[in-house]
């Protein structure tokens, strides 16, 4: 069997287990119904609001450095494999990109935006 | 079933209190009659279930603290596989009210039980929890738990020592032992309804229709 | 002192009880406490207790005054008023940060409304209650106030009267949190908040902005309680407020009666009074470590905790048979005289609790996570600490010297050695560390004590029924969490005619969303877990 | 050199292929096949996480100065089935107001994301269902789905607790995953592929860790730090912290959803310590040196799996280890953690990494006779 | 200058070692307003992450010396047999009755009034004796397990020592209303001379 197959008998294995489980859960499980079970749990109070509101989250700027570095990491992986057949040029063209990428964190750090607020 | 057959490690069944009870509790589930294969099954279930209560402490005083001794090293409820303490009342199958229940508390043990998921035991540890204890004659205090939701078993104790937590524990698996899995006798559940009063109105609720009804207080 | 308060009130009446009293009109309260305030020489800037009286055809005010400088100077100022349908008095929440709390139970009890008070609402009690449970006719009639299992909204409005230049009264309104505000309940049934407390918490993003403190969960009326039992009666109740202090607590209702009464405790008595308190001490501070540690996501750090007091717990139940609610002292001296082999085990106790100081170091105090966790967070400055009346060693980790086993000794407090463990940075680093630090003094209290116990009686005659004089009664004890008061109103009954009780966790959660702002949600918990209060000592 | 393997599962393996593909048409034959891999990979999926929670459970105790569960079976050791037993018939219940969808797509998400990553690891000689020629790259991608079903878990949910439990959930995510890829990269460099079976081949006399030493050594800390990171476990179980948030995103999860979670959590710990194992550990082999044959010969009667087991083991209960000795993290100390300390380091190690290579400071290098990569 | 707060924590609280020793009373102080501009960014960065490491190590020792510990324990109910519960727990109210089926209660009621909750109910009856007097005895000695809060009031009034508490403390019911003991036992009456227990037993060590 080619990988491509075998990698869709895993996501199938995967598939499965969920599927059955929570059938047979669903299928099997005591059930009562009382008009507060619905709610959400909080602390054992009705919420106040909803819970999707706008609230300021400090992560933002964290995922804007990761989708940076991210990128970084498809180009470096490949370059990885090959870094031995390319030798010191390899090391040198990807010493400049990751530089300017350090930079880049460096700057962010630097302006306080891994400081959280 | 016969309560001989319930059995608990290192416990000997005669050596059990308060057997009649149960026994009539067992009298009653079985008034239907039993099926043999649905019997091994519910066995299994059953010894599923009172091996993997995961409590949810519902805390209020001085028994939270005893049961917290009871969950440290001393005396150790992971070995009865109850360590697995869910603050969550979603993932919680017992839960142990350990402490006062005071008027402006009741809505909450009620709805924090609601929200428990089904099979749901509850175990009231302490004479606060069973009766208001100390506190009986008081304007703000409940008298029990009981008066709020339907209570498996009673420890006794001001607060109870660790053993006696473990040792109503084991009632309680036994309790759950005994029950059968396909029986929805557990899902309407007995209330003390003189207690519970609708505030807007002032009548008693009905409680027996209260799983089936849709919320009579939400208006909708 | 007499001239400072004749100076601000003139017509004051000034009586020499067991503390200086001095009874003044609503009106001239506010001036009297102003200047006994800002007097330079010994500002009385630590309000004690704030107690609601109700004397039959007067509703009043008891304020027991102290100053932070010199805590055995205390002066108490009583205030009533004739109108029971509306009674309004003067709020002092202008100085003390502590009386914020305390006003508003004091409305919920007795239904005494603080003029100038910015926030009116009813503290332990719902807002829809009938009745003000505490007054002398009060009706406890189940049907008025019946029990529900629905929940009850939460009004974010909070009333209040002011008094603006000219004396006229105006009643108004205020919003205790934005429409918009992300509010988050923290309890009742939450792990983290040490029993049933309910903090709504409006977030910013994971920053925590205001704290609105919500108390009565466990709320059991044992003030009202105490008014219709005997003195010997009452005695199993202070077990059960601050549970982790029990036998602290019992002793200063115990030395209270006692001194009403007259009674002289057997020297016996009183050595086994102070090594179970401190005994008591260790374990109330060890729980504290466990759950503070816990707090911090530490669990290991908790059972280890909880390791080490079980063996104090083992010299209980073989004391008094009582694991965590004691049941040892009672008016007079002790109940249960000490076993054979008690000095055997609390000598082997205390070695033992050394080793696992140092352990407890190792493992958590030096830990860089636990570091980052703690210090610099939840700064509690002295200033503060004494408005919101902050003791115990909390307040001590401000800089603030409070610890009545100095100030006031009582018992055997005078006569053994310690030192009062005083950190001045004010923050949940430094409060971490002054309980560890007096578990070390305990133990070196204990130590001294534990050979010396004396030969004789343990229990002084007393007569079967105690009856105390009239008058009114106050006695202060360090308490694990702080100075824990006792006061009695005595009108020469078998019974007494009112008792309060001064929690010292009530303070430290009173001061909880000053220390608490802007920091994180994750610190709060934490914060909480260095305070270190215990909810049925503040709802009571 | 051929050594005497008696217990492999190989032989096995291939006699049951070529039974298949003998009595049957291709098409049968490959559909049996799959549903036989089918089914070992669940039954080792459920058995490696029940006896995981086993283990924690028991090393917890342990640590604690307890005993554990040890009531059901010799010493316990059948309690996680009955855990299973009774999750498996406990309510779901049904929320109101969640966005239902989404809610319960969640535990797909995870438990999908720890399947697919599950079924690229090789266990042993042979055992190994997915195997791309681009593995690394394969887990890192399969495994940050997981996330994905952490964050619609808590955004779903429509409770505070959980909300907020998802939005750390995703910066922590994130953060660390940089960290995790970076690491790997490392070994990558060192190794010269992405073919995790190529990966363990490549160590047989030389493990990475030990070949490409000092840079090796620190990514192998900051893959561990970073991949426990990414399986929120304490001291970073942030986005389930029970202190403050009671359960965190999956709080209305409650009967077989929130096992899912909960299996999908140790699974987790699992595969972090699998691939670790595999990329710097030298994966199911055995201990081999260069020349002594009798030596090589004894390692190889221990068939690969245990070899493998063992050494995930031991990091297993290294991230217990660090699970119960320390409190939890804060936020923001986290991210300090991340960006501040293992990416910065990160990057330096890399280039260092590529250095060593390129000028031949390996160990490898330094003495071919002894860890020439093989083979 | 980039900030390092963090760092500059942990730093000094470690290297100031005197703050760390428990009988120390003199506040650590001296990590706030030190001298630690002059240092080297570089340096602190790297000495910072030594010292965290430094000492979350040492937490991890000691719970590895944990791990090989001799675990504390109890075994309940595998040790029901070996178990020993101190005498002066107090469980469950008893009264004593010897081998006549006869205690010492007197019916007086004492227990009755000092009991804080009212957990104990003593239902006298009055009976004539041969002599023709009236005589009150004891009918039900009613005691409520659920309600009791142990406080040892009523054995220490007791007049006649007729009540101990044991420590038998397996109490756990399926039902509230049986929690509720009837202390007399059936048929049992007042013993005329010596009690039972005599005063001390129970209190004294």
């Amino acid at each position: 069997m080619d990988n491509v197959s075998l990698f869709v008998v895993v996501l199938l294995a995967g598939l499965t287990l969920v599927v059955v489980g929570l059938g047979a859960a669903l299928l099997l499980s005591p059930k009562s119904l009382n008009f507060q079970k619905g709610d959400p749990y909080e602390c054992g109070l009705p919420t106040h609001g909803t819970s999707w509101m706008q609230f300021r989250v400090g992560y933002y700027l964290y995922a804007i450095l990761f989708l940076m570095f991210d990128v970084e990491t498809i180009f470096l992986l490949p370059w990885s494999t090959v870094v031995r057949q390319l030798g010191m040029s390899g090391l040198i063209s990807i010493l400049i990109f990751i530089i300017i990428l350090g930079l880049g964190l460096a700057y962010a750090w630097r302006k306080g935006i891994l400081k959280w607020t | 079933m016969d309560l001989k057959k319930v059995k608990i490690k290192a416990f000997p069944a005669e050596d059990f209190k308060d057997t009649d009870t149960l026994q009539a509790y067992i009298d009653e589930l079985n008034a239907n009659g039993t099926n043999v294969m649905v019997g091994k099954l519910d066995q299994m279930i059953n010894w599923g279930r009172a091996n993997s209560l995961w409590p949810l402490a519902f805390a209020t005083s001085c028994c939270g603290i005893e049961f917290m001794a009871a969950a440290a090293a001393h005396y150790d409820l992971a070995r009865f596989g109850m360590e697995v303490t869910r603050n969550s009342p979603r993932q919680a199958d017992l839960m142990v009210v350990a402490g006062t229940i005071v008027h402006k508390m009741g809505p909450l043990l009620r709805r924090v039980y609601d929200q428990m998921a089904e099979p749901k035991y509850v175990v009231a540890m302490g004479a606060c929890a069973i009766s208001g204890g100390p506190f009986v004659n008081s304007y703000h205090v409940i008298n029990g738990a009981e008066k709020i939701i339907p209570v498996d078993v009673y420890i006794p104790g001001c607060p109870p020592r660790p053993e006696s937590l473990f040792y109503g524990l084991l009632q309680l698996q036994r309790k759950v032992k005994a029950e059968k899995f396909f029986d929805n006798k557990r899902i309407v559940r007995p209330y003390n309804p003189a207690t519970l009063i609708d505030p807007k109105t002032g009548e008693a609720l009905d409680v027996k229709n209260e799983f089936k009804a849709p919320n009579p207080l939400k208006g909708k | 002192m007499k001239d400072i308060i004749l100076k601000a009130v003139p017509d004051a009446v000034i009586e020499e009880k067991q503390k200086l009293t001095v009874t003044v009109e609503p009106k001239q309260l506010h001036p009297l406490i102003k200047a006994l305030y800002s007097n330079k020489e010994l500002p009385f800037d630590y309000l004690i207790n704030l107690i609601g009286m109700d004397w039959g055809e007067k509703l009043g005010v008891m304020y027991l005054l102290s100053s932070s400088a010199d805590m055995s100077r205390e002066v108490v100022i009583i205030t009533s008023t004739d109108d029971r349908q509306n009674p309004l008095l003067y709020s002092i929440t202008d100085m003390y940060e502590a009386a914020h709390l305390n006003e508003r139970e004091v409305y919920a009890m007795f239904g005494i409304r603080f003029i100038n008070n910015p926030d009116m609402r009813r503290f332990l009690l719902d807002d829809d209650w009938n009745g003000f449970p505490l007054r002398k006719d009060y009706d406890a009639d189940s049907r008025l106030n019946p029990i529900t299992i629905v929940n009850k909204e939460i009004k974010d409005i909070a009333p209040f009267i002011m008094e603006d230049a000219d004396g006229k009264l105006t009643e108004g309104t205020t919003r205790i949190f934005d429409e918009n505000d992300y509010i988050i309940n923290i309890g009742p049934q939450h792990p983290s908040t040490h029993g049933v407390m309910h903090f709504r918490t409006s977030l910013d993003g994971e920053i925590v902005k205001k704290i609105d403190v919500n108390s009565g969960y466990i709320h059991r009326g044992i003030e009202k309680l105490c008014e219709n039992m005997t003195y010997p009666q009452i005695l199993h109740f202070t077990d059960r407020l601050d549970y982790l202090s029990a036998s602290i607590n019992r002793h200063a209702l115990c030395m209270c009666i006692e001194k009403a009464a007259e009674i002289e405790v057997p020297a016996r008595a009183e050595y086994i009074r102070v090594i179970m308190d401190e005994l008591n001490r260790i374990s109330s501070h060890l729980i504290a470590w466990s759950a503070h540690c816990n707090d911090l996501g530490a669990t290991t750090a908790f059972i280890y905790g909880v390791r080490e007091r079980e063996h104090v717990l083992d010299i209980f139940d073989k004391t008094c048979g009582g694991r965590l609610i004691v049941n040892q002292n009672v008016v007079g001296g002790v109940m249960f005289d000490i076993y054979p082999d008690f000095q055997k085990d609390v000598k082997a106790f205390i070695p033992y609790m050394r080793e696992k100081l140092v352990e407890y170091d190792d493992f958590f105090s030096h830990n860089a996570i636990a570091l980052g966790r703690m210090v610099k967070i939840g700064n509690l400055t002295r200033e503060d600490a004494i408005s919101y009346a902050v003791t115990g060693p909390a307040g001590r980790g401000s800089g603030w010297s409070c610890d009545v086993r100095k100030h006031k000794p009582y018992s055997l407090y005078d006569k053994v050695d310690f030192r009062e463990i005083i950190r001045n940075e004010g923050d949940s680093y430094a409060r971490y560390m002054n309980r560890l630090d007096e578990i070390e003094e305990s133990l070196h209290i204990i130590e001294q004590l534990v050979d010396n116990i004396p030969e004789g009686e343990i229990l002084a005659k007393v007569k079967p029924i105690i009856r105390l004089p009239e008058g009114q009664y106050f006695q202060s004890v360090e308490a694990g969490k702080g100075e824990f008061g006792v006061f009695i109103e005595s009108r020469g009954d078998k019974n007494p005619y009112r008792v309060k009780f001064r929690s010292p966790s009530l303070a430290a959660v009173s001061a909880m969303p000053l220390i608490c702002r802007d920091e994180k949600l994750t610190d709060f918990i934490g914060i909480g877990g260095s305070m270190d209060y215990v909810i049925p000592d503040i709802d009571r | 050199m051929n050594y005497s393997q008696p217990l492999e599962l190989t032989g096995i393996i291939s006699t049951l292929d070529t039974f298949f593909r003998n009595n049957l048409t291709p098409f049968w034959a490959t559909f049996i096949e799959g549903a036989l891999i089918l089914i070992a990979i669940l039954a080792a999926y459920a058995i490696i996480a029940l006896a995981l929670i086993y283990i924690e459970r028991k090393i917890t105790a342990f640590f604690q100065s307890r005993l554990g569960p040890n009531r059901l079976g010799k010493y316990g050791v059948i309690q996680s089935i009955a855990d299973m037993v009774k999750i498996l018939i406990k309510e779901i219940i049904q929320i109101n107001d969640v966005d239902k969808f989404l809610f319960y797509a969640a535990p797909f998400f995870v438990i999908i994301s720890s399947v697919l990553t599950f079924g690229a690891i090789p266990f042993g000689m042979g055992l190994q269902a997915v195997d791309f020629k681009i593995g690394i790259i394969y887990v890192i991608a399969a495994s940050s789905l997981g996330v994905i079903g952490v964050l619609l878990a808590g955004w779903s949910s429509n409770n505070k607790y959980s909300m907020i439990g998802a939005m750390r959930s995703g910066a922590q995510f994130v953060s660390y995953e940089l960290s995790a890829a970076f690491s790997l990269m490392t070994i990558v460099v060192l190794s010269g592929t992405m073919q995790l079976s190529e990966i363990v081949e490549n160590q047989r006399y030389a493990w990475n860790l030990f070949n490409g030493h000092i840079p090796a050594m620190i990514a192998f800390v900051i893959y561990l730090i970073s991949g426990h990171a990414e399986t929120n476990r304490g001291p970073f179980d942030l986005p389930e912290a029970e202190g403050e948030l009671t359960a965190g995103y999956h709080t209305e999860y409650s009967g077989l959803q929130f096992g899912f979670f909960y299996l999908a959590e140790y699974l987790n710990m699992f595969i972090i310590a699998a691939v670790a194992t595999t990329v710097f550990l030298g994966g199911w082999m055995p201990i081999q040196i260069k020349g002594l044959d009798a030596f090589n010969q004894v390692m190889w009667y221990i068939p690969s799996y245990v070899w493998f087991f063992a050494k995930t083991g031991v990091l297993i209960f290294l991230s217990l280890w660090v699970r119960w000795s320390f409190p939890r993290m804060r936020i923001d100390l986290l991210l300090n953690l991340e960006w501040k300390y293992l990416l910065p380091i990160n990057l330096v190690n890399i280039l260092l990494m590529v250095l060593m290579v390129l000028a031949g400071w390996t160990l490898s290098d330094w003495f071919p006779g002894l860890f020439a990569i093989a083979p | 200058m980039l900030k390092f707060h963090f760092i500059r924590k942990i730093f000094f609280i470690l290297l100031d070692t005197n703050n760390f020793k428990i009988t120390q009373n003199i506040p650590p102080s001296g990590f706030r307003g030190a001298d630690i501009n002059n240092m080297n960014p570089f340096i602190k960065y790297i000495s910072g992450i030594f010292t965290a490491v430094k000492s979350l190590l040492g937490g991890m020792l000691v719970t590895w010396r944990e791990l090989w510990r001799k675990k504390v324990t109890m075994q309940y109910p595998e040790n029901r047999d070996t178990l020993v519960i101190s005498d002066r727990w107090r469980s469950e109210l008893t009264m004593p009755h010897d081998e006549n089926n006869e205690h010492a209660c007197t019916a007086c009621g004492i227990c009755m009034i000092n009991c804080p909750n009212g957990t104990i109910n003593v239902i006298s009856k009055t009976i004539e004796t041969e002599d023709g007097k009236k005589k009150k005895i004891l009918d039900k000695h009613i005691w409520d397990y659920g309600m009791c809060t142990f406080c040892n009031l009523c054995v220490i009034t007791c007049p006649s020592d007729a009540i101990i508490f044991n420590n038998d403390f397996e109490g756990a019911m399926f039902d509230r209303s049986k929690l509720v003991h009837q202390l007399n036992k059936p048929g049992s009456k007042l013993r005329e001379k010596k009690p039972l227990t005599p005063k001390g037993e129970q209190k004294a060590p």
